[in-house]
């Protein structure tokens, strides 16, 4: 189909490069430079969606990011798919792929349009708060029919091939926007040295001037802008993103940039490189430059196909060079719109009639519309459109001084296309996302920035500034103020010549009034994408939804894709005007983040799929891999959770494992536990204020259990500290612990106690740490060691150093398995070495290699408990049975002393953990089961407290669990229940938690 | 060889020191990227690109903590390590083969050679009076070395820190966010930067900056 | 996202660098034995939480590894002053 | 009362709609009330209807210092669910979701509560463990809740990816299917108008500056607008504001304000219809019947009354939802903003007499306030109707910080709200 709305010269399009692209199915032809937007209107492609609410057909009524109607699905492939693409910001490339995303059959023969002219009137704002109600029940059913209404494009149901990433960056001054008012910011701070960002949402720098005829200095506006970017691009400081949206502005003047780097060449980024990048942008200042949005006027059926606002017409015309129709009304309540006229007439197509809502319309644009002989009709508005898919015409009728009521007899215009413009509102979004309020001007009839914290500035339109020669001299003041607060010499730039325009004043006026009231009019639209009318909007106050805030959310207006940009004003102003305030009585609702949407994945950034999280290895990490292990995630850390051999099942794994080290000797990877170096005369008291037990006496090569509380008397962490000197103690934590327990001593030693000497510093990483353990750990190591074992010289709870397999070594004889154990630690660039010494000689004692889970049902045989599992910040050492390791005698009041001293505390019918043995020895409790004395009870039942721990124990021949029951520890030899969710309770007895060796004879040998 | 191996000695050992260097024969070392085979990479791909890693790998680490305000400590540190503690927040200084990171006002990091970590840290202890603290933490860290052109490139992707040459003067040091980990970055020359960073982490961040540097091409050297 | 000066390092770091510790100032009893629990309990668990001005204490935990204190508007984000722990604000919300 | 339903709506359309009643009037305070609740919100409000309806008392203005529901109660995620860890804690939210169960033909106004069940996905074995426990403890209470293994959840939740090759793979999820969703703004305006015309004053722009308390007894506020209004007991619902509020009232609350933030993506055709939330990947979802995936983020470290947060915050919870369903990588956010939520340090709101004789608050809700809306009002208006906390209030007393029977949520919360 041929381009009929081209023109055959003009615009920034290259006619030399055309493009072939697929909407509806359908195949059409664009130029390089298009956007989706210019070369459907080139094609006279009329409807691009079907409303929300009422599926009216809809056309393309803006040229920016303020488009409500043109929001398509683009993408070739399944993976490729992205849904809600405005099609104003598309650019066109070879072989795009596009639809509407919603309409059925078609866009353009909706059903759901039959049910949007029936059921209008029944949906008025917040219908459904007062229907769907009765029966209850029926509620699921109802809401299936709204969900098949809901939403617009779709997800891909394919995994996103593309890259995204993020980059820090920092400058003296960030330019939002590249206008004329951005462009002079960031040549004026660049000439004066600063380090400037300076970023645009459209595919080349300029903002409106692309679309102008203006000349500036002597120049078309586009070479003026050609060396300004020249120039810019000459500074090494100077970094300038187009296709890049400033999206949000955050505290302390941290601003977030989406630069696109693929999307307008195609589906897919090219191999290695990043579809989207977002710029985490930290600015000393920031220049806010970001123009300001026409205002459409809002009269019956002006969604209507062929409606539009007119600066957009006339920037399809001189910057695509497409015409969007072929007769033109143009509506207006200032001179700015006229322009659109002389655009319009210029590429030669019919301008009906110029209507102004002013009573007298003067200057200079609008003296020259009249010399080109085209009709100007004042003191009078277009009313009503009529046409179903596209403006066939329109009714003019007088109206009063106020804009208040028709007052003369209606006259129809036929034409194909309307072009309304109400005047501009400065885009503040940006300068509202720190919570700034934006104020009212009534010069302007406009929101412009109001007070802030930020260091920012602004210029030109987002100021309420609109003649060229003063938005050019704005930013240049920016520019020059930025770079003196930099404390740099400001710069010195010549402001061009540009001509300057006499100008009537403008009329304030956004709500064409009808011959009929607004609830009886035809539908006005205030918010497109929503389909909120006027009369929705009366009806809302009406119903007592008086704040702006109110009339928002119960009308909807505001909540789509391009969050009211065109019709919030509007709304405001009606509102306003309907409850008998003036607008800045009635506010403005809070702009957030984004200004326009933005991908999860560029959000995301490079941390997906593997780079998620960071996965944390122990040096003996190769050598899990390569026998097998499977993983359990504790932390970041990936550790050995058990090690299956081929046709094992779970449980025979574990069975194998622990057998292994009750009869033989077993080995465990513990280097993922905490450990942290503490030197300092004051260690050993230091000590003694954060964990619960007392350290005085610990001589040095003994090693000692600790429990630690938090000031509420629960137990946080646990590990062993061994004492290596006098002054000198290596402490060790839970794996998941270690970053949290470093930071609470330092917490308290910087903040409470500097008197201390002591200071502390992490070894997780530098030391790997392997538990040797069983009946013959002591043969096997004493093959690589020249360190005496033997039980009188190397105590249990001794520590020892020499060397392991030829590394130097301290080895701990500490156990959590109960039995002989001895923990090798070596610098971990030799833990690999020493660990395949260990097996080397390990064979003949049946080395067995084991993880945390076999690890577990080990320290549950012996009744140690695991923090973390056992614990969940609201158990005392009491609680536990560990009464054993609180010294209350201790000179200074540790931490945690004070907490479990609280009446609550205290309580004797508090839950306290207790060993418990099923019945029945074959059946193992489900770690969560909740206790219960009577499980006849009706529900809801008395809970008792829940099974921390529970296991198949191989050695024990039967099944063993920890858990909590209230008064526990009293009630040794009693009988509790569990009932579980498949209908089945289990009997358990309460046991002391030690199942095994409960003298702890074997890690004495 | 230690002190608290000879227990008469017991009672007046305050600090444990160790070699933990092995002197052995047949003992292996292996860096924290061992597994990643950078030489055999290095020999595979001397293609060029913006990038060029290398792991600086087997130094010795020692951390030292103390005050300023110590003269004994700031004398003992000078003298045994041939040069001054660098006190000026966020810089470094470097002699011979030893280099010194500024970590905090009363937290250094010594780099040096791997056989020197045992002797220096006994010279320290004997030549320090009062309250300080020197670990050896050669065993959890190892040094990337990221140069060309696009290495400001790839820690801009990677860390919070301004790397501007006006904001990181070479010589300058800074611990930080790197990716989702911390490193202690250095700048060692014009086009070079030196990451500390954490053994259990390195091949998180070993994987992080291939997929950061892609775009720009990564050349692995010796 | 807040850019906060570390009184250690002595230059602007981001956010990410720290972590919040909540509010300054609170000293831990000298004879925690002898406090009621309501004089623990507020220790503990009770708050200023002002609406305004908060003195506050911060960790530069991928930094140099110092808690301070920092003066914030709770309501604005901005920072006023900062401050190493032992020493005392200078910006201070009248009444 | 008008009336809501469908004839009704009908009806009105025939006469375009210009005859619809003002939902609750605009009435100008007395000088003096039985009971004054400070903050307008969706618990405060909820507090007022229950007064009027279970207890009689009409005599009762609610003081809110801008429009009625513009607190947290418009800036949530909207879950509803009752599967909480502790007996206090599952009794007070179960009580309140049972009152969710027929809130729309109660109040004759639709909250959209739609039950599509609420699933907490477990990926490690401590996940899998706190879940199996309260999914027991919340059973033998009567509040029915289920585990799901791996591949049960992936059949319900086709969306969610379950792969092993997951960072954190997917091990279970526990499902309490009468959970999900409500429309937040319906559920304040339904109580304001339920609670308007049974007589409850509604005052809007009407801010509390100070309180006339006279020997630890308080006797009326004073107004910014209106000067002092005079009641016999107060109750503070000020979400966020707590802390302000007991400033006046010369006490401090176990409790910082932090600020929480949330973000929608642009409306896309539905592809889940259930709620989904993981407390170790911190991030959860669900899609309203607009189309937008409604996603919470988690909350920032620091006291903050500015309704916004880090942007961080956001990156991470991006990131975790692009984990679990890899699909919305190329989905785009449309908006983002920030509540301020009241976090005691056990993470359960207090709801309880004060200091201060007839004063009484409701507040540390943290991120669990929406849910908890009916049944936070139903025993509050008891609690102040008969001058002593209602039985299921009790537990969660201002002074359980001073005797430690804390009731600590955060085994189960983790991100989850």
């Amino acid at each position: 189909m041929s381009q009929k709305n081209r023109l055959q010269s003009g615009g920034r399009i290259d006619r030399s490069k055309a493009l072939t692209f697929t909407y509806n199915g359908r195949q059409y032809k664009g130029y390089q430079g298009d956007t989706i937007a210019s070369a459907l209107l080139a094609n006279g492609v009329d409807i691009v969606a079907r409303s929300f609410k009422y599926s009216r057909p809809r056309g393309i009524v803006a040229a920016g990011a303020e488009e409500p109607n043109a929001v398509l699905q683009v993408g070739a492939t399944e993976a490729t798919q992205v849904p809600n693409v405005r099609a104003t910001q598309q650019e066109l490339y070879d072989g795009l792929v596009c639809g509407a995303t919603n309409g059925w059959p078609s866009v353009e023969s909706d059903m759901m349009g039959l049910m949007g002219k029936v059921g209008g009137n029944m949906m008025p704002p917040g219908f459904y708060y007062k229907t769907f109600m009765y029966p209850q029940s029926m509620w699921k059913t109802y809401e299936k029919f709204i969900r098949m209404a809901a939403g617009l494009g779709r997800a891909p149901k394919e995994v996103d091939q593309d890259e995204y990433d993020a980059v820090n960056q920092h400058c003296d001054l960030m330019v939002v926007g590249a206008g004329p008012a951005g462009l002079m910011a960031a040549l004026t701070a660049a000439r004066s040295g600063a380090r400037v960002i300076i970023a645009d949402e459209q595919s080349e720098f300029g903002g409106h001037l692309l679309s102008s005829r203006e000349r500036i200095g002597g120049k078309s506006a586009a070479d003026w802008v050609a060396d300004i970017v020249e120039e810019l691009a000459s500074y090494p400081d100077v970094l300038m993103l187009p296709r890049s949206t400033v999206n949000g502005y955050h505290d302390h003047n941290f601003l977030t940039i989406n630069e696109n780097r693929s999307d307008y060449k195609g589906d897919k980024a090219p191999a290695d490189q990043v579809r989207q990048r977002m710029h985490r942008v930290r600015a000393h200042w920031v220049v806010l430059a970001t123009g300001a949005h026409e205002r459409p006027l809002v009269y019956g059926y002006n969604d209507v196909p062929g409606c539009m606002i007119a600066s957009a017409v006339s920037t399809y015309i001189n910057r695509y060079g497409v015409v969007p129709g072929n007769k033109l009304v143009l509506m207006t309540t200032n001179d700015s719109a006229y322009q659109t006229a002389l655009d319009w007439a210029d590429a030669g197509r019919e301008v009906v009639a110029v209507v102004d809502t002013r009573a007298k319309a003067e200057g200079d644009l609008v003296e020259a519309v009249r010399k080109r002989g085209i009709k100007v009709i004042t003191g009078s508005a277009v009313i009503e459109v009529s046409g179903k898919k596209r403006v066939s015409g329109v009714t003019v009728a007088a109206i009063d001084a106020k804009g208040d009521k028709v007052v003369g007899g209606a006259q129809h215009m036929s034409c194909d296309t309307v072009a309304s413009s109400g005047g501009w509102s400065p885009v503040v979004h940006l300068s509202c996302h720190t919570g700034s309020r934006p104020v009212w001007r009534e010069d302007i009839f406009g929101f412009v920035p109001g007070p802030t914290v930020q260091k920012q500035l602004i210029a030109g339109g987002i100021n309420g500034t609109y003649a060229l020669e003063k938005v050019l001299a704005e930013g240049v003041e920016a520019g020059r103020e930025a770079a003196t607060r930099l404390g740099l010499t400001a710069a010195d730039v010549q402001l061009p010549n540009v001509r300057s325009l006499s100008e009537g004043k403008a009329m304030e006026l956004y709500h064409i009034p009808h011959t009929k009231p607004t609830s009886r009019a035809p539908k006005q639209f205030v918010d497109y994408q929503n389909d909120v009318t006027a009369a929705a909007i009366e009806l809302a106050t009406r119903e007592g939804f008086e704040a702006i805030e109110h009339v928002k959310r119960y009308t909807a207006m505001g909540f789509g894709t391009d969050q009211g940009k065109l019709g919030n004003i509007n709304g405001m102003a009606i509102t306003a005007k309907s409850v008998g305030q003036t607008i800045p009585e009635t506010g403005t609702t809070v702009f957030r983040p984004n200004y326009t949407p933005i991908a999860f994945g560029a959000i995301a950034g490079r941390n997906c799929k593997e780079l998620f999280e960071p996965k944390r290895f122990s040096a003996m990490h190769k050598w899990h891999e390569e026998n097998g292990a499977l993983y359990e995630d504790v932390g970041q850390w990936k550790r050995p959770w058990y090690f299956p051999k081929a046709g094992e099942t779970m449980q025979q794994s574990l069975d194998r494992e622990c057998k292994a080290v009750r009869e033989s000797v077993g080995i465990l990877d513990a280097s993922t536990l905490g450990k942290i170096d503490i030197q300092g005369k004051d260690a050993r008291e230091f000590l003694a204020r954060v964990y619960t037990n007392a350290w005085a006496k610990l001589g040095v090569g003994k090693c000692r259990y600790g429990l630690m509380c938090k000031e509420d008397g629960m137990v946080f962490d646990d590990g062993v500290t061994s004492c290596l000197g006098e002054n000198h103690f290596l402490m060790t934590t839970t794996t998941g612990g270690a970053a949290g327990v470093l930071e609470w001593l330092e917490l308290y030693h910087q903040t409470e106690w500097p008197e201390l000497e002591v200071y502390f510093t992490s070894v997780t990483d530098h030391w790997a740490t392997m538990t040797i353990s069983g009946p013959n750990s002591r043969k096997l190591l004493a093959e690589l060691t020249d360190i005496d074992l033997s039980n009188d010289t190397f105590k249990f709870m001794d520590w020892r150093e020499g060397s392991v397999a030829g590394v130097p070594a301290r080895v701990f004889r500490i156990s959590f398995t109960g039995e002989l154990s001895f923990e090798v630690n070596v610098q971990a660039n030799y833990g690999l070495h020493v660990w395949e010494k260990l097996f080397e000689h390990g064979a003949k004692y049946n080395l067995t290699p084991y993880g945390t889970e076999t690890m577990h049902i080990l320290r549950a045989e012996k009744g140690f408990i695991i923090a973390g599992q056992d614990t969940d910040g609201s158990v005392t050492p009491h609680d536990l049975g560990m009464s054993w390791c609180v010294a209350d005698s201790k000179p200074f009041s540790y931490i945690g002393k004070r907490g479990m001293m609280r009446s609550d505390c205290v309580r004797k019918d508090r839950k306290q953990m207790v060993g418990l043995k099923t019945k029945d020895p074959k059946v193992v409790l489900p770690e969560g089961a909740q206790a219960v004395a009577d499980p006849k009870q009706p529900i809801p039942m008395d809970l008792l407290g829940h099974v921390s721990s529970s296991y198949w124990s191989a050695n024990l021949n039967r099944s063993i669990a920890l858990g909590f029951v209230k008064g526990g520890l009293e009630r040794m030899g009693e009988t509790v229940y569990y009932p579980l969710a498949d209908g089945r309770v289990i009997e358990a007895e309460i046991c002391s938690p030690i199942f095994l060796d409960p003298k702890g004879e074997r890690q004495n040998v | 060889m230690s002190e608290t191996l000879a227990p008469e000695k017991e009672a007046t050992v305050t600090v444990a020191v160790m070699n933990q260097l092995s002197t052995a024969k047949d003992v292996r070392a292996e860096s924290p990227l061992h597994h990643a085979e950078l030489d055999k990479l290095a020999s595979r791909n001397p293609r060029a690109g913006g990038v060029s890693l290398r792991e600086l790998k087997l130094l010795g680490h020692l951390t030292l903590r103390g005050s300023q305000q110590n003269q004994s400590f700031m004398n003992g540190c000078a003298e045994v390590l041939g040069v001054a503690l660098p006190t000026l927040p966020l810089t470094s200084v470097e002699k011979g083969s030893v280099s010194i990171r500024w970590v905090s006002p009363d937290e250094w990091l010594v780099v040096l050679p791997a056989d020197q970590a045992f002797e220096v840290e006994r010279g320290l202890r004997a030549a320090i009076e009062g309250h300080y603290q020197v670990v050896n933490v050669s065993g959890g860290q190892t040094i990337l070395e990221l140069s060309g052109p696009n290495a400001r490139d790839v820690l801009k992707k990677s860390t919070v820190l301004d790397v501007h040459p006006s904001q990181f003067p070479v010589g300058k040091v800074a611990g930080s966010v790197f990716a989702k980990s911390t490193a202690l970055v250095r700048r060692s020359g014009e086009d070079t930067w030196e990451l500390v960073v954490r053994r259990s982490f390195a091949d998180y961040i070993w994987l992080w900056l291939q997929d950061a540097s892609r775009e720009y091409g990564l050349v692995i050297k010796h | 996202m807040l850019h906060i000066y570390c009184p250690h390092c002595c230059e602007l770091r981001e956010e990410e660098e720290f972590h919040a510790k909540g509010q300054a100032h609170i000293a831990r009893p000298l004879d925690p034995d002898n406090c009621t629990d309501a004089e623990w309990g507020n220790y503990v668990f009770y708050r200023k939480n002002p609406r305004g001005l908060h003195h506050e204490i911060w960790y530069h935990s991928t930094g140099c590894r110092k808690f301070f204190n920092v003066t914030r508007d709770t309501q604005t984000y901005a920072i006023k002053e900062v401050y190493k722990i032992g020493e005392q604000p200078q910006v201070v919300a009248e009444g | 009362m008008q009336r809501y339903s469908g004839f009704g709506l009908l009806k009105h359309s025939l006469s375009y709609h210009e005859n619809w009643q003002r939902v609750w009037r605009n009435p100008q305070p007395k000088k003096k009330y039985d009971v004054i609740i400070i903050g307008g919100g969706g618990h405060g409000l909820a507090t007022a209807y229950y007064l009027a309806k279970e207890h009689g008392i009409t005599n009762v203005a609610v003081l809110e210092k801008g429009h009625l529901g513009g607190g947290n109660i418009s800036r949530n995620t909207t879950i509803v669910r009752s599967n909480y860890l502790w007996d206090e804690s599952a009794a007070l939210y179960e009580h309140s979701m049972k009152l969710w169960e027929g809130l729309s033909q109660e109040l004759n106004y639709n909250q959209m509560f739609s039950q599509r069940g609420v699933y907490h996905t477990c990926h490690t074995l401590g996940d899998m463990r706190t879940n199996e426990r309260l999914v027991n403890a919340n059973r033998l209470k009567g509040i029915p809740n289920e585990m799901l293994d791996a591949e049960q959840l992936q059949k319900e939740i086709p969306a969610l990816d379950c792969s092993k090759s997951a960072r954190y793979p997917v091990m279970g999820a526990s499902v309490q299917r009468r959970g999900g969703n409500a429309r937040h703004d319906a559920v304040a305006w339904g109580y304001a108008r339920a609670a308007d015309s049974l007589g409850v004053d509604l005052i809007q722009n009407c801010e509390v500056i100070d309180m006339e308390i006279n020997d630890g007894k308080i006797t009326g506020v004073k107004t910014k607008k209106h000067g002092v209004i005079k009641a016999d007991r107060v109750g503070c619902v000020t979400a966020g504001n707590s802390g302000v509020l007991a400033k006046m009232a010369g006490f401090e609350l176990p409790l910082e304000s932090h600020p929480l933030q949330a973000l929608v993506s642009e409306p896309i055709k539905p592809f889940l219809d259930t709620v989904v939330m993981s407390n170790h990947v911190h991030g959860y979802m669900s899609q309203s019947d607009k189309g937008d995936l409604v996603i919470g983020a988690g909350i920032d470290g620091w006291v903050g009354y500015g309704q916004r947060g880090s942007y961080s915050i956001i990156e991470h919870t991006i990131q975790a939802i692009v984990e679990l369903f890899p699909c919305t990588s190329r989905v785009r956010m449309n908006r983002q903003w920030g509540g301020i939520v009241d976090t005691c340090p056990d993470a359960s709101p207090v709801i309880s007499e004060t200091p201060i004789k007839n004063l009484f608050f409701n507040c540390g809700w943290g991120t669990g306030g929406f849910k908890g809306t009916p049944g936070s009002g139903n025993v509050f208006a008891h609690t102040l109707a008969h001058g002593k906390a209602h039985p299921l209030a009790e537990p969660f007393s201002y002074y359980r910080f001073h005797t430690g029977a804390l009731i600590d949520e955060h085994g189960a919360a983790g991100v989850a709200h």
